[in-house]
């Protein structure tokens, strides 16, 4: 009873929480981040070095008031922010933050799957915020987000495939293990592959420089206009807990998760000391770095050729890496 | 997929009110946008939620009133606007002014230049996502704005001529300031290059977009980067010389293909001309006076005349009447750029994105309190 | 027991969201109740101990094709008025013939289910060798089902070349 | 007088930076001559137009009668595009005037199209660039506007003004045939003046809000607007705004 409901319940509401916390923490990183980029300070009032801000920046918009459209549809309105949040949620379950049982919910068999499925019902929360607001800026937007999640989505599926075709499994832990057993990361044999799904996963998390379904100077915001307070944080939650999923998918795919550089090289192994967690931490936090990073940098794509770039580059690369891997499996 | 074909469906054009308050129409634009998906299909673009009626209001004001009232037009311009109004008196009365003055004049009609190419560029770059370089070349600006605040006390309105001259010097140690902000200006160029020039994305945003030829270009009143950009040799600088311009040697960038990237190149461009110009003007810079001879009051008499300078946005012309009597103009006129100019959007946006307007806003680079002035 | 509750809850859930998403009078409310029913259908999967279906599922089904669905008719609400419809009940004896036709067969099936008993095995012996297990499903599905599956990829590849020459016609 | 700066085309088909030295240091310095002949000459020949001595009451001293016009000097040379204007529309030039080194042609409006095209098209004029076009409003005057064309020639580089004189009603055609650039110009000019225009493709309001009453730019237009008279005299205001015509305003 206590191994199959109660830990199990444990573990979710520390990782819930755990998650919410993060998020707002990654909204101060990315504000310091920003600020430094472009020689300012950024958020220095609250705590030291404004590291309260993290804290505030929510109790702020808890507390504005939460407007509703006269002429939204209220319902719709009102489930949108959720089905946007939920499912950022929902994917941390099957991640594993370390090596032991400890770090991770659950491990099904397929896991990678799983995220992918329940991170495409996300777009849901976009569409119909779009739609509920009953407002142009905000259609538009969403017509935008939906277009680009879906062709994304294929464009990153089909690079998850030749991973699959590396690992051999779906689990999230097993594809940790068989970079254990091959004894290098998978970025060395799928270079390819995490560049695609590093971009792909920028624009299914609406980042810059794919951030067209919120862009500010064109639609004045996007999807979330219309959206104030409590529920537009839970856009704002949302987009960055998807990022944090998106940087652990990157890190347990490519990056070895847990592991260590090189996990064979027993000449490495007095880097053992340091607990599996800490560097699945720190890699998460190296990309969430060159996501902000990106962010204060380039420039935004257009709509079409956002489109034209999943379409007709990303998705013949990433059929071309599967045949590729494929035949490289096959003859080894 | 389908749907078009199939008479059942009609396809509505959306229409979209861009502005008054819209982020990126600087200031209050509106544009009602036709669209076709997100095509633009036509846009008709409503100005007017500034107008002050300076135009009215200088005519009833005397004549050292009105270059108040020139700082709020294109108020990222101030200086420009105050050097076209004062030139242009001083071309009716016939007042000589001193070369000294002359010189300063430029000197801070080109900081101007830099100031306000800076602003557009920020804004420009924001437009189109890319947000560092927004604040690189706001961290510009404010230093000239400190040379401004030094010279004349004011940092955005500068009130900073008068009809015969100026009505200050340099203070001391202020012309090696500007000194070391060209030094410092120059390095900076580079960085803005460096983070768009050769940027893919940069690229792909502005090749191609908005491009308009030559002969449309003049036929639409365009002035300034837009109309050099179509590789149309105008700069009233080099044509109808005024302040020192003649005494200096600098260059005119000219654009090849009139898209939004030449414009985007021009302006930068033009930064180091400024720079260049700038330092001329120091190290050439007279003794002298900075106030010529002019009366106690100024009361030029009945005739009238056209000016135009070359401001940050183009073609500044002041058409001024008097008639000899009264102690302020009988007709004051302005010919902005920036409304010139803006007239040009609706044939560079058609046929675009809706994400290309705000780049296309950008480009031409308006300012709305002139616009309405 | 516990799985046969959650079964019979599921059922309902299914069902009944099923009727709401023919009687709702807002597209997109019905097409939302579309989408849960899609999600009850996939924990039915789970339930059923086939993961990888159930993840098919939410991800083919509920995250790519209604989302489709839903970019149409939010495109079609958006111009005004929608079409007046006719009268709805129209076509009312053809439909209900129809629906008497499903309910027939469906009803023959069950007859001819509980008639012989050996269907209710057999049934779970076509279920069992899955068992959410990735391999095995590739594995039948490139020995046994090669035919069906190919066929079935060269229905979608027509399919998706019909859409293209269509909308290619218009541009 | 012969190195005037803008009207000399022989100069101009330099390259612009060739011939840096004339423009506006010229202008300060070199013209105080014909300036004040100008003036002295112009005066008379402008009086006779406006036979009106008789305007409404409206500032303190007489309202002016119309703008100087002065004729030029007789030992200036006429730019080359003014005397084959003169050759070839010798019925269209009403006056030619010249002031501090602007070159002025006035027109009636009947030939201001002919002119125009002619100054746009002929080789020695080509004037492609329509730098601004305005109007100045003088009320004691019959044909109270004065509707200016400020020209530019991007390939000769030299400037001239147009002038047409109006009555408040006299249609004047519209040039944006001639250049797209007058679409806005000529709308600005209608909002401010109420210049009857003629054959306007987008003939609306452009400055002032939709349905506003009046064309502020005129002279007997008052300068506080009843937004003031409303705070000092409700009545009265009440009073001005139930006038459909802004003439009817004092």
């Amino acid at each position: 009873m206590i191994d199959t409901i109660v830990i199990p319940l444990l573990k979710i509401a520390v990782l819930v929480n755990g998650v919410l916390v993060a998020v707002t923490f990654t909204v101060l990183m990315e504000r310091k981040v920003i600020a430094w980029a472009q020689s300012r300070l950024g958020p220095m009032r609250v705590g030291p070095y404004g590291i309260l801000q993290a804290i505030v920046d929510p109790i702020k918009l808890i507390l504005k008031e939460d407007i509703t459209p006269a002429k939204a549809d209220k319902w719709m309105f009102t489930l949108a922010p959720i089905l946007s949040l939920v499912p950022a949620l929902v994917v941390f379950a099957v991640v594993p933050f370390g090596g032991d049982e400890l770090f991770y919910v659950t491990d099904i068999n397929v896991g990678l799957l799983f995220i992918i499925a329940v991170t495409s019902i996300g777009v849901y929360g976009i569409i119909l915020a779009g739609w509920a607001s009953n407002s142009k800026y905000p259609l538009l937007a969403s017509l935008r987000a939906s277009a680009q999640l879906i062709s994304y989505e294929i464009a990153v599926t089909m690079t998850l495939v030749s991973v699959i075709l590396t690992a051999g499994t779906l689990s999230m832990i097993g594809i940790v293990e068989a970079q254990q057993e091959a004894g290098f990361w998978f970025f060395f044999v799928q270079p390819v592959a995490f560049v695609l799904v590093l971009i792909g996963g920028l624009a299914e998390t609406n980042r810059a420089p794919f951030d067209m379904p919120e862009a500010e100077q064109e639609l004045t915001g996007g999807f979330h206009t219309e959206y104030s307070g409590m529920r537009f944080s839970m856009f704002f939650l949302a987009e960055y807990a998807n990022m944090l999923v998106i940087s652990a998918v990157v890190v347990v795919l490519f990056w070895g998760g847990w592991l260590r550089p090189f996990p064979n090289v027993a000449a490495l192994s007095f880097l053992d000391f340091i607990p599996s967690w800490v560097w699945f931490f720190g890699k998460m936090f190296g990309f969430l770095y060159l996501f902000i990073w990106i962010r204060a940098t380039l420039p935004r794509y257009r709509y079409d050729q956002l489109m034209r770039l999943g379409w007709k580059i990303l998705i013949p690369i990433a059929i071309g890496n599967i045949v590729v891997t494929a035949v490289v499996k096959v003859l080894l | 997929m389908t749907t078009a074909p199939s008479p059942m469906f009609d396809t509505d054009e959306l229409v979209i009110n861009m502005g008054p308050q819209h982020p990126s129409t600087h200031g209050v634009l509106r544009l009602v946008l036709k669209l076709d998906g997100e095509k633009v299909k036509d846009v008709d673009v409503v100005m007017g939620y500034v107008h002050r009626g300076i135009e009215k209001l200088s005519e009833n004001r005397d004549w050292t009133q009105i270059i108040l009232l020139t700082d709020r037009m294109d108020y990222v311009a101030a200086a420009t606007n105050n050097l076209g109004y004062c030139e242009t008196v001083e071309k009716l009365m016939e007042i000589e002014v001193p070369r000294r003055a002359r010189y300063i004049r430029t000197i801070l009609a080109e900081l101007q230049r830099i100031a306000s190419h800076c602003l557009w560029l920020g804004t420009h770059a924001m437009d189109i996502g890319a947000m560092t370089v927004f604040l690189y070349a706001f961290r510009e600006r404010e230093l000239i704005l400190d040379l401004f605040e030094e010279y004349c006390g004011a940092r955005l309105t500068y009130n900073s001529m008068r009809v015969g001259g100026l009505p200050l010097d340099i203070p001391t140690g202020w012309d090696e300031k500007v000194r070391a902000f060209c030094d410092v200006m120059e390095a900076k160029v580079p960085e803005y290059e460096e983070l768009l020039t050769n940027n893919r994305i940069w690229l792909e945003r502005t090749r191609g977009i908005g491009v308009i030829s030559a002969e449309d270009a003049i036929g639409l009143g365009l002035c300034g980067p837009p109309l050099r950009g179509s590789a149309v040799y105008r700069d009233v600088r080099k044509d109808e010389p005024y302040a020192a311009y003649d005494e200096f040697d600098f260059e005119v960038p000219l654009g090849t293909r009139g898209d939004t990237y030449d414009r985007y190149l021009i302006r930068l461009e033009e930064f180091r001309q400024s720079i260049r110009i700038i330092r001329q003007a120091l190290d050439g810079l007279p003794e002298g006076p900075v106030m010529g001879k002019v009366p106690r009051l100024l009361k030029p008499k009945a005739g009238e005349t056209y000016h135009a300078i070359e401001s940050p946005k183009g073609e500044l012309g002041y058409f001024i009447v008097s008639d000899g009597r009264a102690t302020n103009p009988y007709r004051f006129r302005v010919r902005p750029p920036s409304f010139c100019n803006l007239q040009g959007l609706r044939p560079l946006v058609i046929g675009h994105l809706v994400a290309d307007v705000v780049a296309l806003i950008g480009t031409i680079d308006v300012v709305l309190g002139e616009v309405d002035r | 027991m516990a799985e046969t509750i959650g079964f019979y809850t599921l059922s309902v859930l299914i069902l009944g969201l099923a009727v709401l998403v023919v009687t709702a009078k807002n597209t997109v409310h019905s097409i939302l109740f579309l989408v849960m029913n899609f999600l009850c259908v996939a924990v039915l999967y789970v339930v059923l101990q086939a993961e990888f279906l159930a993840v098919i599922q939410v991800l083919v089904y509920a995250g790519g094709i209604v989302v489709l669905y839903l970019i149409v008719v939010m495109l079609v609400n958006l111009k005004g008025e929608a079409e007046a419809h006719q009268d709805p009940r129209r076509l009312s004896v053809i439909g209900l013939a129809l629906a008497g036709a499903v309910l027939l067969e469906l009803a023959g099936i069950l007859v001819y289910s509980s008639g012989s008993d050996a269907a209710v095995p057999s049934s779970e012996a076509v279920a069992s060798p899955v068992q959410g297990n990735v391999e095995e499903l590739g594995w039948l599905l490139y020995t046994d089902y090669l035919i069906p599956f190919e066929v079935a990829s060269v229905l979608l590849l027509v399919a998706m070349i019909g859409a293209i020459l269509l909308a290619r016609r218009e541009v | 007088m012969a190195d005037e700066p803008k009207s000399d085309d022989a100069a101009t088909d330099k390259p612009p930076s060739a011939d840096t030295p004339a423009g506006a240091s010229a202008a300060d310095g070199v013209k105080p001559v014909p300036a004040t002949g100008g003036q002295e000459t112009g005066k008379p020949a402008a009086a006779p137009a406006k036979p009106k001595p008789k305007p409404k009451p409206k500032a303190p001293p007489e309202a002016p009668k119309g703008p100087s016009d002065p004729l030029p000097p007789d030992d200036l040379e006429q730019p080359a595009f003014l005397v084959s204007l003169r050759q070839a529309l010798p019925a269209a030039i009403e006056q030619v005037s010249y002031w501090v080194g602007d070159w002025t042609v006035i027109v009636p409006p009947t030939a201001l199209i002919d002119v125009l095209n002619f100054l746009k098209d002929a080789e020695e004029a080509s004037f492609d660039y329509c730098a601004d076009i305005t109007a100045s409003d003088w009320p004691p005057r019959e044909k109270r506007f004065d509707v200016i064309y400020c020209l530019y020639s991007t390939r000769r580089r030299h400037r001239v003004r147009v002038k047409v004189r109006a009555g408040e009603n006299e249609p004047v055609p519209s040039v944006t045939g001639i250049w797209p650039a007058a679409n806005w110009l000529e709308r600005e000019l209608w909002d401010m003046f109420g210049v009857n225009l003629t054959g306007h493709p987008d003939l609306r309001r452009i400055l002032m809000p939709e349905g506003w009453q009046g064309h502020p730019q005129r002279k007997d237009y008052p300068l506080e607007g009843p937004g003031e008279l409303l705070l000092e005299s409700p009545m009265e205001w009440l009073r001005l705004r139930n006038l459909s015509d802004e003439t009817e305003i004092e």
